[in-house]
């Protein structure tokens, strides 16, 4: 079988300005901070970001400058801080941002993965979240409608396809087959309604170890494009089973996030100022750092 | 916040610190057996406590993808692998927010905010500032989805007259919208049914919609609760106090649940 | 927490006549089969089963009379021979049979579990399927409509929520926590769609077994009302990683569906002529056939 | 069926089995890296076969929620643990037929049929006897939904006058329905491709939507197809004849792939 496993440079120079780029990330869990970073190296521009819940990752390429257009539905770096640079923007207008929900985005991509154009939700009715959507870019995204059968009033939702859609895994083979430890927010959904799909695998497994244990496959191979091998490839974020998040790094990140010229500061230093993700890795500690936040067997962190 | 309501909110009431009250308050509200979705922070801590006593056939649910984790450190956020611990699901936003919620299994949603107005409407978008400047927070998230659907929604939040607003600054999640039932505002949920605050505890009429009080808490006056809500609340003729946590409550909050204090202090 | 483990004969009393029942066995795999001969003891009538892909258990309530409605997707007994119970009462008009695909039955499932009143599909167009739906008693339940967004044409399905949804799985704890090895075709969506969950479980394990791999709970505790335990419960029906199934008992079985007296022969001897499924498997050979058929741990059959 | 037909069904032509020439005609009609779903028997012998010669990057769907197994005994259909064996995922009809059919990724859908008419259309739902009476069969299972959604459709089945009408007694599954195109009938998949019989290979007239010969099997004449098709072929002035399997196809066929001749018997 085909062999996918690529480098990210390699993959990311696939990747066009003004894509629409799912993310899999969920605040500061499984982002895929090594795509992230290579994505503001190459600074591809004018891209749409689609996340269920955002953070380190859409920070990070908010701060760059890089996104026109966000479509999400919630997120911050949870107790560590808000995602300063999203807000800023948006409270500059440099931003377009629709806000929905954790379940309109989920059903979004769910729609998108069952191939169906749209898909009806009884949530959004009544709030202003729906009225922003209706009054703004998004109005031709969201309609209200009634059930055929009940009468019932529902919210009708226009599917999602990204582009590309991203996630982190822990296991995946060189076919692309990938499982995902710990809970799987709406990555599965997000995954195959991408018309591309990408992952970033923390360990490359030989096919065999896949069939020995196929219920765990979440997504099958023949849907993914690309396997990016990278080991702490989500880091600062953590990975179940892997590694625990870098709180120090991430407050650090928070206070530099918070103005404006200090987030330029820290993307030359950790971003720009890296090669690869492995030079970034050293800079943050390296080795020794990683075994003092990788994951214990038992609590998984 | 001034130093006075800062010393106050953290001076102690025969011992109990206002969090320990709101988390017992908050605990006493679910029942053995329901399906509760609970967010981070005073709402997870009370549904282990409530799991801890009267409630051990609860089942907690985060949207995340997991069920009934027994957590041994304090986790950040719902994606910090410490809330994954011993879970007996891990599963997908689908199955909790979709299979469950959305299905309409889901009794209890029990959620934080930034701004609740009397109609029990949920603000965690954005807070308007002077000069009709805007400052944007976290967004819905799960937020909206559970005040939709969930059977009934209980938020805990401090008692502040600006989170407490007549009309939040944006309808995030919705109550009782100017005062509708929630069926005329096409909701399955049954919406709103208790705010606790660290001064009381309050609820919503059957008829008006509107917030009422339900509980002050021991060492809160009336005047305080009313100086400190930005709309008029229905107070009752005769107004109970809320119970204290049990003494083994309180152990169980600080020896077991949050013992670092990371959520109570 | 709640112990949910109750007999076959207590829990099927709660199930009444005219009940709409959701079948979980897919022909000759995993068919709950120990519910399914105790309705015909208990002869509950006027039964309304829906089924992705019709059985062994179908072809046996149908066959003894208590079906008045059949919503499937299609099926038979593999290359045992076809459904004859259901053919015959389809031939002779005794049996109300709605003829979907297994997507679309899927799809009603999925809504159903979703708790959306309705959803759309792209199969069913052109077809005699959808033509004979809406030309006969099932109109109500399906209808042509077009995207609102896309304006391209689909069929909405109305969501399936039977009053009963059955499946028979490996492993439950005694709160209903379940896991399904191998494919699990559409229980998922068909277990979570029904307004009450039993399950008929091979092993019962401990809540802490459970806990030790949550990503493989396909059905959480909470949705489960009753657990029965019965080991070879889908018996002469595989299941996979347990036991193969009975090819002898099959074949046997097909040649007295053929004709409607020897049905009465077969359901007078292996259902209505057994106490409980224990007499059941003594008559089928016992433990001595139970083990010749016992799966090896390899191959899972 | 007479037992001259008989006969020359299992009858070889250089000692091959028409069931050979078939699988071996079905193999060729898969390319490298598509995704396929298949139904058990031929169409799964037909695919073991082009993965093991020249498509091993083929991905091979089973609509239960089983991708690319490598069974070592032949099962005796979809539910049979049998085909589960050494598969990459096991997932479910969601995925398979959701997933991946109704999201459009599936390049081909390989089907048996009991009738299949000149436009391409299926019946496995029922046959029409003397006197009006009408006799059930197994359904559409997820017939109808590969024939709608998969990028093209090919099937194997028998050769007989009965099972190739003029209009199939009951359209289970749309081919070119009445002639008309995919786009007129508002169907996403590309439609009938191929259908594989024990005499010929058939295709589709872009431009008539109707059945014309592609190939004439070794040991056939076209009289017998013409003889033994219930409508009107379109034959091509000059009809090619379909390649018989090589000596490795013949080799994997009958030593590993069903050795005990369950589906080429």
């Amino acid at each position: 079988m085909a062999n996918k496993v690529k480098s990210v440079s390699e993959v990311v120079k696939t990747i066009p300005s003004g894509a629409h780029i799912a993310l899999g990330g969920f605040a500061i869990a499984r982002c895929v901070i090594t795509v992230v970073h290579e994505l503001i190296r190459q600074q591809k521009r004018d891209l749409t970001i689609s996340q269920g819940i955002i953070g380190l990752d859409t920070d990070l390429l908010v701060g760059a400058g890089l996104v026109s257009r966000l479509i999400m539905g919630g997120g911050s770096l949870d107790r560590f801080g808000p995602a300063h640079c999203v807000n800023r923007a948006r409270e500059s207008k440099s931003l377009r941002c629709e806000d929905y929900t954790s379940l309109s985005i989920c059903f979004r991509y769910l729609a998108g993965a069952l191939g169906l154009s749209f898909i009806p939700i009884k949530s959004l009715l009544a709030s202003e979240v729906l009225e922003r959507l209706e009054a703004g870019p998004a109005a031709g995204d969201v309609k209200r409608s009634k059930c055929p059968f009940t009468g019932e009033e529902y919210v009708l939702l226009r599917a999602l396809t990204p582009d590309v859609s991203l996630v982190h895994v822990q296991v995946a083979d060189p076919e692309g087959n990938c499982r995902i430890d710990g809970p799987r927010w709406e990555n599965e959904e997000e995954a195959k309604a991408g018309r591309r799909v990408i992952v970033v695998a923390e360990e490359i497994v030989p096919t065999e170890y896949i069939q020995r244990s196929p219920e765990r496959t979440i997504i099958p191979g023949h849907r993914v494009e690309a396997v990016i091998h990278q080991p702490f490839g989500a880091f600062p974020t953590a990975v179940f089973g892997r590694y625990d998040y870098d709180a120090d790094h991430l407050r650090m990140y928070v206070n530099h996030a918070k103005e404006p010229g200090r987030v330029k500061e820290y993307l030359e230093k950790f971003v720009l100022g890296c090669r690869d993700h492995w030079e970034y890795l050293d800079k943050l500690g390296g080795l020794r750092r990683m075994e003092e936040l990788r994951a214990d067997p038992v609590s998984g962190y | 916040m001034s130093p006075t309501e800062e010393m106050k909110r953290n001076s102690t009431v025969a011992n109990v610190r206002a969090t320990e009250i709101m988390a017992a308050a908050g605990a006493r509200e679910l029942h053995d057996g329901e399906v509760v979705i609970v967010g981070l922070g005073l709402p997870e801590i009370a549904t282990v406590l409530a799991k801890r006593t009267h409630a051990p056939g609860l089942s907690a649910l985060l949207e995340v993808g997991v069920m009934n984790p027994i957590p041994k450190d304090t986790p950040v956020g719902l994606g910090d692998s410490r809330i994954f611990y011993r879970s007996t699901c891990w599963s997908s936003y689908l199955d909790v927010m979709g299979m469950n919620l959305h299905r309409g299994v889901v009794d209890v949603g029990f959620l934080g905010a930034l701004e609740v107005d009397r109609y029990g409407s949920i603000n965690t978008t954005l807070l308007k500032q002077d000069a009709g400047k805007v400052r944007y927070v976290n967004g819905s998230a799960g937020g909206n989805d559970v005040a939709s659907l969930a059977k009934r929604v209980i938020v805990i939040m401090r008692h502040e007259k600006r989170k407490l607003p007549m009309a939040v600054a944006h309808l995030t999640s919705p109550g009782f919208v100017g005062g509708h039932s929630r069926n005329e505002l096409a909701l399955r949920g049954g919406g709103p049914h208790r705010v606790i605050t660290d001064m009381a505890v309050l609820g919503f009429d059957p008829n008006t919609h509107s917030a009422c009080l339900v509980s002050l808490h021991p060492g809160t006056r009336l005047e305080e609760v009313i100086e400190n809500t930005g709309f008029a609340l229905q107070i009752p003729k005769e107004v109970p106090a809320t119970p204290l946590p049990t003494a083994e409550e309180l152990r169980l909050l600080r020896e077991e649940i949050d013992p670092k204090g990371v959520h109570l202090k």
